[in-house]
């Protein structure tokens, strides 16, 4: 140490000239919020060219007629109409199911539950996502174990989230096809899931079924991606909170309720909040096991518009859609902005 | 930044997305003579069989300077529908041919999306191409105006299989068969006879066939049993692709109640409510309500069902020797009431369905390629190339008279059921493909699988599906 | 303090008492509640083995068996055809198809992860104003179905976006059958899940760290780069996991924006798709080939995991 | 090149001032000890120092450079945290050559670098080790071998030796002085440890609630603190504090009065002031005789003895109803006197005895102000005993 | 019920032996310092104790009761750890009352408690911070009144102290003391503060490398080392050694020779030995008076001094050829003796002097295994001084 005094820092921080060091300390001088910013440029054009600016070119489409016929690919300028028959119900003719679901005065109120996308995409929602949560919270725990060949059940855990949609469509529709699958019978020889009620003898066909059915499959697939972010909040705790816990004498509940449910909250809501945003868009597992007309989700609407092709009511039910989504979500955005925002 | 198409901020808004493509001037047919590669979107099978298709085409008179290259589209028709719809509406110039389903072509043409032949080839082709293919065929690549927008590839007819074997245990002889393969029987006689053979043999199911909620039942399984009780979506063939808003809607009407009423009492039995006489009740399950072709045609490939209605790709596999070999027979599909005693021109008897697929020009490519892809057209039409491709991928030649040929005869298996499959083709019933249609299919199978399902009665259904329609038509108008 | 109750867990001695001839079992299991735990343990790994690995087994039934024969399926193949997986490789050249997917999912995942890391840092550990505004506009982007971007997309890859540079208007390129016109859309939307777990997983690391490396001279980039990211490995590797598979079995946008080749880059959903026909649905083959496409990403992840599962800010600091 | 200067420094957070306008003068090359209570703001000094937190309000100078808003990177200074902060995803190696590696220096300078700082820090065939396999010590001591590698003009230092024995805090306390004498660097080093601070700075700084108390030398601050806190604070155990008033002749509490002529003082009679005495400044009256200058003799009776081995506390009581409350560590109790006498002095609990304290090492404060008023009274030499002289000398 | 028994046990990772066949007995109600060097297991033998590691052999009792796998829940200890460990997502209060919170005490109870806590460690008006926002003592004493606010058999606790100015730290140890003594419970400390392991222990355990050196009442240690590591550890400055043989009158180096009997120690001349003797038991020729046992005068150049405050370090080089090497802390150095004198002794570097050891305070070693031979030489009164009596009579 004592004979290189000299060569210290001072001479590194000389040897740094030119154009690259220079950068490095204009961007250092930067304040927080130029930092900041110029961090999330990269991020921002990509987004800017690649979504913003696709969002707008379709919405400025929502704006128009559907032409199906001549070159025009839109019909005129009709403002805000396309909206206003979305929720009139006046567009109802060209989408595969009824957009909102028709009320009632009395109970239950709603008359079309199945017949009704928002319905049908909310049911999904509500229950895949808290099934997904739930399962994906227990793999996750089973996951954070030390045990001897925890690689493969994590990667027995996981791999359900690899598999294409396509062929999770596949596995689940050939369980589920009479004279294929076993779990499902015919009424003279019902199979189990018949006697339990659970589903009819051709549940792909009946909306109610289907739903129940594309719910179990999507849990099955999903899981491993609550559990993958869960798995990876746990493991980003620090393991010494977890002595003192219990040495303070928590319980495993305890410790599970004290800390590590509050320190991986945050990947939770995440999680969720992810979660349910593609919930909401659910379509590839509903096309390739039941098919847009018995369970139309509101990504159904789109799509079917889309391949009509009536480019403007497709483009007004992507963005309504997205509006419902951002209302659905609010729920999680406060719980950020209580933490954080 | 502005778009070619969808901004809509100039008065012709959403252009064909920046293809100024002119779909109608003439293509010099004449022989070019340098080097150039025609890209042909195909599907897989088109181009697994590449190097036998091409060695057709040059027997055909392909000339050496033209190669083809051949683009194994997605066989998921949905796919290629949206693919297309993509390229073509966003103005590429690739591909130059397209294999076009005959069930959407005509939306494209309405789109103004293809090439017009009528306008850009010799007229000897099209007059060709009108007078010796199949009409239904032709029907389906034609524009509102009359042209012609695709050369007919092939057609596609479903048939009524059975088991020969099986019904030989109730009874029947070769004699029958004979007569069956030519004359179609009745659906009260087809039930009748499925009863029995059911009933002789012990097997799962009587007949099979596809009613799951999809484009399948609207456009063709629905469609057959309805047109062959005299029924139709918009008043006869004539309404059949237009015009949109002007035609009447037909689909309340009792002979396609009829037709509800007889699947359902195929399915549920002489005692469902809406039962129609005459006909001999559950002999097919309730499974055909979420069957498409495949899971329909599997116990019946298996062993385990009589009748299956089905499209020819499924002869050739249920007609192989390790199969059924010549126990399997082939007939038209059954009639609900005789064409004379039919309500509308060209319905009754004995219909199939029609599928099968076009070849049609991207109006977009160059000069150059339109050139050369006229000339692959002219090739595809010899019918030596269709009796190959008969052949080589099974394309049943869009010419009836060719499948009178002593070498479609030969062709292994399918072979064996021309006569079957000409009086399907010469009773073929297309669907009713408007560019709304893609919106009215979904709402046909979705109540059509309602009423065969008994959980809605067939006149409450088609009187929906009738205002539904009507509403989807009057969008247009 | 001093008047209080005993010290807290030392009175046991009244499991003794019950010693019915049921609770053997419960007697142990009471004076050693670890039993009950590991027993509940091992009882919910076979749940979710059996549950998750089912249809896997069900989806190997269906590859062998020799397709003719899938109807009335039990739980065992009906005939035994192991040369599925050879003839899945005849029919299409599927592995052409999984490098494709391969390569689009990794570079998807590089930019992802790079500007994801950026983004995350910023949202996650520092403050500055309009932060919540433009996280929730990142949000936002994912709120949409992928058909609404479509159009525009396809029209900017293919060349028929024009784009205005004062007097100049050049024409967007024509990458059509390239990577490209994948890798951005995928790109983009990806990134905002992304950027949001990062953002939790960078905004827990400790300051301390992070001070601790700008001190010893790196930038604030550095400080990222060097400590923050590694730091957070679970979570970066599960950003990286979850990116990847997304990816790699995306078929919207890969559908549309190539020709469906595999010399087009076209990825392994349409590799699976190019086994079936019009009508014909060979399932064997499918189910064969969406076993072995998986089996990169089984690899990946038991790569991946190894970080998933490092855990590495135990004793970061004394605090 | 390493003067470090701050002028009028804060810090605020939400709802507390951690620094409160800070003006130091810190010499290239100096050695000062930051010490103050917990919570005073001696890490938060060292944190703007260092460039991790921008102060509030104020300037910062370290050589000519203002570096308010410099980042850390080119204040070129290391820092040893206070929460040792070490990489918990690099072994020791690599945590050492941290620094190093991004300056891009060769391989083997910073192998030999690396050596020799664990030589130093004695961690020598740990260097392989990750941090969670270390003891606190182990750690804290790589935390040390961090901030010596590098050369920079400052070094900062929280609390270095914190989690450290005896013994190898006596050695790395050497060790960091050759350290200074060799580089020539500045050090400010926080540390609870008085004979840390006492035996190795130039100069402490002792900081109360975020104010600046008293910068002087070591012994400067034990024998003349500037005011009652820097007074309590150094020296352990505590000064005495007797809370009384100037008399005309001296100062004159409940218990214990001292002469002396208020005018040499500069004090008004009848002032409040506060007498200071440090333990070992109070004497049995068998040793009077050492003492040059001593005070009236007074009467007390032991109470608690704590014995430490080189010395023993013995706690005095001055009347009656005294009780010895060592919990009370606020300082003035009239009633009560800790003296320190020789381990092997004979004195048990419980039994009366005659003190001294030595006049010329007598405190006086302003009980209002708490500002110094004298250190030592009545001595020829002004202040303080021998040994300090020549520290005192260079102030 | 608070005894702590471990027998034979021993804690190996990979490669290191953190703990090695240790053997401890600790009575209830007993306050227990383990005191070593860093890295000598301590803080691996708290956590066996805690139960957060299983040891790799021997058993553990607590009370009665085998623990050796039993959870810590279930071990009725609270602990306060070294590294702190604060829960990151709870403030101050959560903090405090996490483990009243699991036992479902009512809430009055967990305030009045957590009130309490506070005040002992001075943390009130902080409880609603969050650990991110306080100093590091602030933490500190966050863990110190984590543990305190239970009442378990045995506290855990693992230095402290370390982050704590001298103030607060004599008050905190005050406040361990008392609640040692109300609650009555086994306190087992860790710290590398000699006064607090001298004040504060009924007896102190030394380890060193894993092994149980000695464990005694703190002047036993102090005075009677078992052993040259625990001579050399014991004390600050540590002891000056010697090294050189039994001869027929006593022991002989090569500068200083200390007369006794061989016989009366039961040594063979001709043994190699070591000599031992603290710094405060070295005395200028002038204070030859106060020492009852005098030595041979040994004649010596004053080198370093260190000013201490209370007290000043002195190196003496006892030959020409010494240097004063502040670095070696290694402790044998036949040529050097430290001493410390009294701060306002006359004396200054360079200066011969003349000193005197206190024979009856010379510790001699078998210079072999390391192991003690006698304490103190030739006095009636077999070993140390007066006033630690009281303490080794109840050893
Ligand atoms: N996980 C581990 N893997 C390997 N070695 C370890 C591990 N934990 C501790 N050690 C080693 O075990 C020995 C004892 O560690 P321990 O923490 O008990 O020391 P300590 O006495 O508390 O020291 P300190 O005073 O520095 O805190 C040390 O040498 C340490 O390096
Ligand atoms: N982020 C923060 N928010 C609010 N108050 C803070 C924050 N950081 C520090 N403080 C407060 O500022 C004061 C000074 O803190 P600092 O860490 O400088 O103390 P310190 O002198 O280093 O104390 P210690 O000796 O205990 O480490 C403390 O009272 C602390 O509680
Ligand atoms: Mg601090
Ligand atoms: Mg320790």
């Amino acid at each position: 140490m004592a004979t290189e005094q000299q060569s210290g820092e001072a001479l590194s921080e000389s040897r740094r000239s030119g154009p690259y060091a220079s950068a490095v300390n204009w961007v250092e001088a930067l304040s927080e919020t130029q930092f900041a910013y110029l961090l999330l440029t990269p991020a921002l054009i990509l987004l800017g060219v690649i979504a913003i600016y696709p969002l707008a070119s379709t919405f400025s489409m929502s704006l128009y007629a559907d032409q199906l016929t001549g070159s025009a690919r839109l019909g005129e300028f009709v403002g805000l109409q396309n909206y206003i028959d979305l929720f009139t119900g006046a567009r109802n003719y060209a989408l595969p199911s009824a957009f909102l679901p028709t009320f009632t005065s009395e109970f239950p109120f709603v008359t079309n539950i199945y017949g009704s996308a928002l319905m049908v995409t909310l049911i999904f929602t509500v229950f895949s996502v808290l099934f997904e949560t739930l399962i994906g919270f227990g793999q996750a725990l089973i996951l954070d174990q030390d045990f001897r060949g925890r690689r493969w059940v994590r990667v027995a855990i996981i791999i359900p989230w690899a598999v294409p949609i396509v062929i999770q469509g596949m596995i689940w529709y050939l369980m589920f096809q009479p004279n294929i699958g076993f779990l499902v019978g015919t009424t003279e020889n019902p199979a189990l899931l018949n006697q339990l009620g659970l589903i009819g003898t051709t549940p792909l066909r009946n909306t109610a079924d289907s739903l129940f059915l594309i719910i179990v499959a999507d849990v099955w697939k999903t899981s491993a991606f609550m559990a993958l972010l869960i798995l990876a909040g746990m493991q980003s705790i620090d393991r010494s909170l977890y002595d003192v816990a219990k040495v303070a004498g928590a319980s495993r509940w305890q410790q599970f309720k004290m800390i590590t449910f509050p320190l991986i909250l945050p990947s939770v809501l995440v999680a969720m909040l992810f979660r349910t945003i593609s919930a909401m868009r659910v379509y590839g597992i509903i096309e390739t096991m039941a098919g847009c007309q018995t369970v139309p989700s509101l990504s159904c609407l789109v799509v079917t518009t889309f391949n009509a092709p009536l480019y403007g009511t497709s483009a007004t039910v992507a963005f309504v859609t997205a509006g419902i989504i951002a209302i659905v979500v609010s729920v999680y955005i406060v719980n950020f902005a209580s933490e954080d925002l | 930044i502005s778009t070619g198409g969808g901004d809509g901020d100039n008065g012709d808004n959403g252009s064909n997305g920046g293809g100024d493509s002119d779909t109608s001037t003439p293509i010099n047919t004449e022989e070019t003579t340098e080097d150039i590669t025609v890209k042909i979107a195909g599907d897989t099978r088109m181009a697994d069989n590449s190097d036998a298709i091409v060695q057709s085409m040059r027997d055909a008179g392909l000339p050496d300077n033209i190669s083809i290259d051949i683009i194994a589209g997605s066989q998921v028709t949905d796919n290629r529908q949206a693919q297309y719809q993509q390229w073509l509406g966003g103005g590429r110039e690739e591909p130059t041919l397209l294999m076009m389903d005959s069930g959407w072509t005509i939306p494209f043409i309405a789109r103004n999306q293809l090439q017009n032949l009528s306008e850009s080839l010799p007229s000897e082709m099209i007059s060709t191409i009108e007078d010796e293919y199949f009409e239904a065929s032709v029907s389906t690549a034609k524009g509102s105006n009359g042209d012609l927008y695709g050369v007919p590839l092939f057609p596609d007819f479903p048939t009524m299989q059975y088991r020969k074997d099986l019904l030989r245990n109730a009874g029947y002889t070769d004699d029958d068969f004979d007569t069956w393969a030519t004359e179609s029987m009745s659906w009260e006689e087809f039930s009748k006879v499925t009863k029995e053979a059911l009933d002789a043999n012990d097997v799962q199911y009587g007949y099979t066939f596809q009613a799951d909620v999809y484009e399948g039942l609207s456009c063709c399984d629905f469609n057959e049993f309805m047109t062959s009780y005299g029924g139709a979506f918009f008043g006869g063939r004539d309404n059949l692709f237009g015009p949109v808003g002007e035609r009447p809607i037909t689909v309340d009407e009792q002979s396609v109640l009829d037709s509800i009423r007889m699947v359902r009492t195929l399915i549920h039995g002489e005692d469902d409510e809406y039962a129609l006489d005459g006909i001999t009740g559950g002999i097919a399950p309730e499974a055909v309500l979420q069957w498409t072709e495949e899971p329909s045609r599997k116990p019946f490939t298996g062993g385990d069902a009589i009748m299956h209605r089905n499209w020819p790709y499924s002869i050739t596999i249920n007609g192989a020797d390790d199969v059924f070999g010549e126990d399997l027979g082939v007939m038209p599909i059954p009639y609900g009431v005789p064409a004379d005693e039919a309500k509308y021109e060209g319905t009754g008897g004995p219909v199939a369905a029609l599928g099968g697929w076009h070849m049609t020009m991207n109006p977009n490519a160059p000069q150059q390629q339109k050139q050369a892809g006229a000339q692959v057209l002219e090739v595809m039409m010899k019918p030596q190339f269709q009796l190959d491709n008969f052949g080589i991928q099974g394309w049943i030649p869009p010419r009836p008279e060719l499948l009178d040929s002593e070498e479609a005869k030969n062709v292994d298996v399918i072979g064996r059921y021309l006569s079957a499959l000409k009086v399907a083709g010469n009773n073929a019933i297309p669907r009713p493909v408007t560019v709304v249609w893609p919106q009215q299919s979904g709402k046909v199978a979705q109540e059509v699988n309602n009423a065969y399902a008994q959980e809605k009665t067939p006149e409450q259904a088609m009187s929906d599906l009738k205002s539904q329609l009507e509403a989807i038509e009057q969008s247009l108008a | 303090m001093s008047s209080e109750q005993p010290g807290a867990g030392l009175h046991d001695d009244d499991a003794e008492m019950k010693r019915g001839p049921f609770g053997r079992w419960v007697a142990k299991a009471i004076k050693n509640p670890g039993r009950v735990y590991r027993a509940m343990f091992y009882v919910a790994t076979v749940f979710f083995l059996f549950t998750t690995l089912f249809p896997f087994y069900w989806l190997l039934i269906i590859a062998l068996t020799p397709n003719r024969l899938i109807s009335d399926m039990g739980l065992l193949p009906k005939g035994f055809n192991p040369e599925v997986f050879v003839t899945m490789f005849e029919r299409v050249p599927f592995h052409l198809y999984m490098f494709n997917s391969f390569v689009l999912g990794i570079t998807t995942t590089v930019i992802v992860l790079l500007l994801a890391s950026l983004a995350g840092y910023v949202f996650g550990r520092l403050r500055f104003p309009g932060k919540g505004v433009l996280m929730l506009g990142i949000l936002a982007i994912s709120y949409f179905p992928p058909a609404a971007f479509l159009i525009p997309l396809f029209e900017l890859f293919t060349g028929n976006t024009a784009i205005s540079l004062g007097a100049v208007t050049i024409s967007s390129p024509d990458l059509f059958n390239t990577p490209a016109p994948m890798v951005f859309p995928f790109s983009a939307l990806f990134l905002p899940l992304s950027i949001f777990i990062l953002t939790t997983f960078y905004g827990q690391i400790p300051d301390g760290l992070e001070d601790a490396a700008r001190v010893e001279g790196t930038t604030r980039l550095g400080a990222l780069f060097r400590v923050i990211v590694p730091l957070s490995a679970p979570g970066v590797a599960t950003a990286g996991v979850l990116t990847f598979i997304s990816v790699y079995n995306e078929f919207f946008f890969s559908f549309i924006m190539n020709n469906g080749e595999a010399d087009s880059w076209a990825p392994i959903v349409a590799g699976i798709l190019k086994y079936q026909g019009q009508f014909d649905t060979p399932y064997n083959l499918m189910a064969a080939a969406s076993i072995v496409g998986v089996l990169p990403v089984a690899i990946l992840v038991i790569i991946a995991q190894e970080r998933i599962v490092s855990g590495l800010t135990a004793g970061a600091l004394k605090e | 090149m390493g003067d470090v200067t701050l002028e009028h420094v804060s810090k605020h957070y939400d709802d507390v001032t951690a620094v409160d306008d800070m003006n130091l003068d810190i010499d290239d090359g100096e050695f000062i000890c930051l010490v103050g209570p917990s919570g005073c703001g001696k890490s938060t000094t060292m944190e703007m120092i260092a460039g991790l937190t921008i102060p509030s309000e104020g300037k910062m100078f370290i050589g000519d450079r203002e570096v308010t808003n410099l980042p850390p990177k080119d204040r070129g200074v290391a820092m040893v945290f206070q929460n040792i902060a070490l990489f918990p995803h690099m072994d020791v190696y690599d945590n050492i050559s941290f620094g190093l590696r991004l300056r891009n220096y060769d391989k083997e300078e910073i192998e030999r670098r690396v050596e020799r700082a664990a030589e130093i820090v004695q961690l020598q065939g740990m260097l392989e080790r990750m941090p969670d396999e270390m003891s606190g010590g182990q750690r804290q001591r790589v935390a040390i071998a961090r901030a010596i590698v590098r050369n920079p003009g400052v070094f900062l230092m929280d609390e270095p030796l914190a989690n450290l024995d005896a013994k190898l805090r006596v050695h790395m306390r050497t060790e960091l002085q050759r350290l200074h004498k060799e580089l020539d660097t500045t050090i400010i080093y926080v540390t609870h440890d008085q004979a840390e601070a006492m035996t190795m700075s130039d100069r402490i700084a002792v900081i109360d609630s975020g104010q600046l108390q008293q910068i002087d030398p070591p012994l400067v601050c034990y024998n003349e603190p500037a005011n009652l806190f820097v007074a309590g604070f150094i020296g352990s155990p505590s000064m005495n504090f007797l809370d009384g008033e100037v008399a005309a002749d001296g100062f004159s509490s409940t218990n214990i009065d001292v002469e002396f002529d208020p005018a040499d003082l500069g004090v008004e009679p009848g002032t409040d002031v506060t007498m200071g005495i440090r333990p070992e400044d109070v004497y049995l009256v068998d040793e009077e005789s050492l003492v040059s200058n001593p005070s009236h003799r007074i009467d007390a009776v032991t109470d608690v003895l704590e014995p430490m081995g080189d010395e023993i506390f013995v706690y005095l009581k001055l009347s009656e109803s005294a009780e010895t409350d060592l919990e009370d560590t606020s300082g003035v109790a009239n009633d009560q006197l800790l003296m320190s006498v020789a381990p092997d002095t004979d004195i048990a609990e419980d039994e009366d005895v005659t003190v001294v304290l030595d006049r010329s090492r007598v405190h006086l404060f302003d009980t209002a102000t708490g500002e110094a008023i004298s250190h030592g009274i009545e001595t020829p030499v002004q202040t303080s005993g021998a040994p300090g002289t020549e520290a005192e000398s260079d102030d």
